[in-house]
């Protein structure tokens, strides 16, 4: 379980792109070399990232218009005339298409990718309207659907690039704000996998999305009283890693998640299950507890929201001494 | 708007020779074997599936281009029922057309049938795609016809709505986004049977003017009498000729057509339950002689 | 923890009512006495048991035609003008006006009950596009929105005196099929409580909608093998009833949920987050493993799924058999 | 349509006495405040937010029924800023009215004021709805026209919407409902910029003819210019004289209006950050003395 020497995390600390750059980015590359990818946007590209596909794709850039429900079920047509079309926009009008995602691609089984931009409290300044907690928890309950969540802004390129290839709907989660950088290297990406980033016999820190990097800075202030966590990059939410997380259990005995999502119902819920299911141990779920955002630079929000790295500490604090002696 | 001569059309889309008395045939058959299938279902929506019968047979009979009812053919066009809650008609039309076998297509909602209660296009992949929930089968034929034309393809798209459906907002979404991008291989035909499930669309939401709105929204409109089939057959020819929009056929229709003890009576229009004796008197009325009853309920039509 | 005497359950085993017809027959009564009650419905009403309330109460019925996302931000703005407006439609069909209840209910918090019909394979013939199995998850994940899903008749009546009494948005579950009958009187529903309608301290059956008979049955079988099982109703499936939960977990340290849902994210997920919070144990999940629905009788697909007495009760066995010695 | 006299209309619908330069000094304090709150922000719209300040003006100014600024008034009017987005103009227009202190119009999106990034009905209940998801807001506004109407009051409901906006299916799902119920009670004002986010409409996913669209969904529609007060208050009153049907003013509108740099000018219609130099630059450009900028910019406005 060790974390591999490749994959050793370095906690550069600087902020770098976001991840809906690093995913427009990465997804212009990929369709110079995969002529079945489109595109399709709301009005709103230079939000999701999609400004860089339509820049070097032109003839594959599907402009929808502000009208997302007709967006989501046109790309189950795209898919099924033999396009691999990736749906943009801000996660909150994803939800907006819930249902056309559930029937027109998932029941269908169509090859679509629904990348949502401007999740969680990280979004910032738009305020509570903007910022999306539920869209784990929903687009998890729907059958067959993958959910991710990828952490920095290669683990972004990667995941991409993983769902590209994968032959599924899914669902993926980008970000706003400027992302700290978890990875120099990010080759390994696997769907399905979670990463263990930091390896430590105490606690076990499940995160996904921009909280892996408070994880890892939890993980350090935890080291700093002597607590060894390990910190996992959990970038697959569904199906999500039974195998790792039993082995964790087993091991540390005591897990807590974060997520930039209601605690209820997304990674923090899949964790859940998994170790009632697998081998049940005391968890602490790190989100927003059951409210709604509001405006705010997303570090300030993160405060508010008890979402930073020692609002994570605290709660591994907590989930030890509830540990079975 | 330009208008291409026929002479000038690709062959795919060239005026076929129509026999009506054929059409009319696979009209009844869809028929009966939708009464046949909602009997042994023990539910379903007969109104909505009687008024589209003609459209379907004219569609599938004389319009599609679908060489053996092939699904995996690239160059096919795609027929999408937008209104799922008439999948007993869809599958009494394949039937007639020799793509299903019509024992399988009266085997409607039961649990090992392929004949799902709203087409699934995993279980019969001729439904191109699944639907139920109305407005969204129109918009996946809008990418259809989008990712053809992206594709060089000549296929054509097409959808079938119902009225109350045009209540979904993402009608209107797909209606702008496609005149926006004048997929002018895209058809859409309404059945326009003035009901839906509670009550008259004019008292429940009023559509009209109907052709009008369609026209703001930059469609070519064209309103015809769905039950008559050389009308039918006549829209879909000049839909063809319109090469800088799509065309909307607005088919005035009866709900529950065929059927006397339904046409226009509330109460088949919604999901209903037929007694044997219902069931009876309307294959009678669909020209079913008394002796053959059973064997269409069975879907022994030969 | 003993259930109350009033409140024995008598499984009587006859198929009565629908949940639907509960629900309208039960609104129709209250609105006699409560005149801020409208109700919208999207041209379904004699599918969701609306009807009822519309034979009553005729200007009072809104019928908003078969537009569900204006149906449902229009009730935001009858609740603001002082009415308190019921939507009714399919569960599914409340998935399609999901970021509307979101936005313009739960998040102005606007005193909106959404009654959804229709839920699960419970659902039967019209087949999987209609059979909602992410309604509980995707509307639990909604901040401050209460998610109920009642049992019987007499809980289904219960329950909607207690939603319209409470003052803010719910979305609750009603039912298509005849419903078993479980209860010969129901005046102690409190949102936010299980009920114990049996118990056991062998392994604690939680259980919501038509899987509650069918939790009931399962007891039976059990006790023929002199298994003794709990069974609640767990008719609040948010917020969850930890205190209950916990109690549970430490008398009988195996947990099964069953729930026409699936397993994912919905009462299964709710109890397991409460689990890992407050008292880990094994939990086994009984619903839809993450697949669509198909047509059938629902007695059948509740076979074909899983979803009946002897699954539940196999799910027990299975759940006692991990229980840590 | 019937025609009622302006002598039997309702006191609280009886034109007012308007005064032109009055509401002119609303619209300029109101693009002001928007800017100092954007430039405050770090972020925001502001095309959206200058292109919609007469009408804000007209509305709050000269024809809203809001006594005081009282949101508690049972019979008071309802105005939802369906186009959320422009909410620098709407805690902008409340500042200028009296109703909001513009030190705190200026706070704009931070963490700890009531004016949040889109409008939030529980920070600020004049809000009346939270916005910020576009189509929502006009919905409300129905709910709103009807749930009055249904309790006997003469409050009408007003909603403004942006022309990219329109795009949403929600709008024609409204727009078909309030017209089947004769919503006369109700004003839709769409702030017709011609742009939204990324590009113009027409390039986006055209919108024309717009007044066609909103006639055959069964409204009463008025075309006018969205920066001329006399024009907007006459469109107000003719609306008022409608009875039996909602109206829709198509206001025809500049984004950016007001400052030169932004005016039709794309990277300014999304959400932007703006430098001091910049801030400064749209200040006196709507007339601020350059030795009152940084009064402006934190709302000292006396
Ligand atoms: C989004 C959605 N809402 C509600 C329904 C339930 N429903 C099924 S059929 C029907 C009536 C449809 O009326 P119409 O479109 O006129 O069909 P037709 O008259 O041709 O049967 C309704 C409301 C649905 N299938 N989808
Ligand atoms: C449902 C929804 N989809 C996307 C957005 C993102 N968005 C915010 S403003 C905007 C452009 C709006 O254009 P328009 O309605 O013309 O507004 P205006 O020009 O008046 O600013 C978009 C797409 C949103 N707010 N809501
Ligand atoms: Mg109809
Ligand atoms: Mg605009």
């Amino acid at each position: 379980m060790a974390a591999s020497p490749n994959a050793a995390p370095q906690l550069i600390g600087t902020s770098g792109d976001s991840l809906r750059e690093a995913f427009g980015k990465a997804l212009a590359d990929l369709a110079d070399r995969d002529p079945r990818i489109v595109v399709l946007d709301a009005d709103i590209a230079g939000g999701t990232g999609a400004h860089h596909f339509r820049t070097r794709h032109r003839d594959r850039f599907i402009q929808c218009g502000i009208a997302e429900q007709n967006m989501m079920a046109m790309a189950a047509g795209l898919a099924a005339t033999g396009h691999v079309p990736v749906v943009t926009t801000f996660a909150v009008f994803c939800l907006r298409a819930i249902e056309q995602a559930r029937l027109s691609i998932a029941y269908a089984r169509r090859n679509v990718k629904i990348v949502a931009s401007h999740p969680g409290i990280d979004v910032g300044p738009d305020g509570g309207s903007a910022q999306a907690l539920e869209d784990l928890a929903a687009f998890r309950a729907i059958p067959g659907m993958t959910v991710l969540s990828p952490a920095d802004p290669l683990d972004m390129a990667a995941a991409i690039e993983a769902a590209i290839a994968f032959d599924g709907p899914i669902y993926m989660r980008t970000g706003r704000s400027p992302a700290t950088r978890i990875y120099e290297r990010r080759d390994d990406f696997e769907i399905g996998k979670g990463h263990v980033l930091r390896d430590g016999k105490d606690v076990a820190i499940i995160a996904c999305g921009v909280e892996v990097a408070r994880a890892l800075a939890a993980a350090d202030l935890l080291a700093n009283d002597g607590i060894a966590a390990s910190v996992v990059n959990m970038a697959t939410i569904k199906p999500i890693d039974h195998a790792l997380l039993e082995e964790l259990s087993a091991r540390t005995g005591a897990i807590v998640t974060a997520e930039d999502h209601n605690t209820l119902g997304g990674l923090g819920g899949a964790v859940a299950e998994s170790l009632a299911l697998h081998r049940p141990c005391p968890a602490e779920f790190v989100g927003v507890r059951d409210q709604f955002g509001r405006s705010g630079e997303p570090g300030e929000l993160a405060e508010l929201f008890g979402l930073t790295a020692p609002a994570i500490a605290a709660a591994a604090r907590r989930v030890i001494a509830r540990k079975s002696p | 708007m330009t208008l291409l001569a026929a002479e000038t059309l690709p062959e795919t889309l060239a005026p076929h020779a129509v026999s009506f008395p054929y059409l009319a045939s696979l009209a009844v058959t869809t028929r009966r074997l939708a009464i046949a299938g909602i009997f042994n279902a023990g539910s379903g929506h007969p109104g909505g599936s009687l008024s589209s019968a003609d459209l379907l047979a004219a569609l599938y009979g004389a319009e599609l281009y679908i060489p053996g009812g092939d699904a995996t053919n690239p160059v096919r066009d795609r027929f999408v029922l937008s209104k799922g809650h008439a999948a007993p008609a869809l599958y009494g039309i394949w039937a007639a057309m020799g793509w299903l076998s019509p024992e399988e297509a009266v085997t409607l909602r039961h649990r090992d049938s392929r004949c799902q209660g709203h087409p699934h296009v995993l279980d019969l992949p001729l439904s191109e795609a699944s639907t139920g929930s109305l407005g969204q089968g129109f918009s996946v034929a809008i990418g259809m016809a989008l990712g053809t034309r992206m594709k060089g393809l000549s296929s054509r798209a097409y959808a079938l709505l119902g009225d109350g459906e045009l209540q979904e907002g993402e009608v209107w979404e797909g209606a702008m986004f496609a005149a926006h991008h004048d997929l002018s291989n895209l058809l859409a035909v309404i059945d326009y049977n003035k009901l839906q499930s509670d009550d008259l669309n004019a008292n429940i939401c009023g559509l009209e003017p109907l052709a009008s709105k369609w026209r703001a929204f930059g469609w070519h409109a064209i309103e015809i009498d769905g039950h008559d089939l050389p009308e039918i057959i006549g829209a879909f020819a000049a839909a063809s000729r319109v090469t800088d929009r799509p065309t909307v056929v607005i088919a005035h229709t009866v709900k529950g057509k065929g059927v006397p003890y339904m046409e226009n009576e509330a109460p088949w229009h919604g999901s209903v339950k037929l007694t044997r004796d219902q069931a009876s008197e309307a294959l009678l009325a669909l020209g079913v002689a008394a002796d053959r009853l059973e064997d269409w309920i069975h879907g022994r039509i030969a």
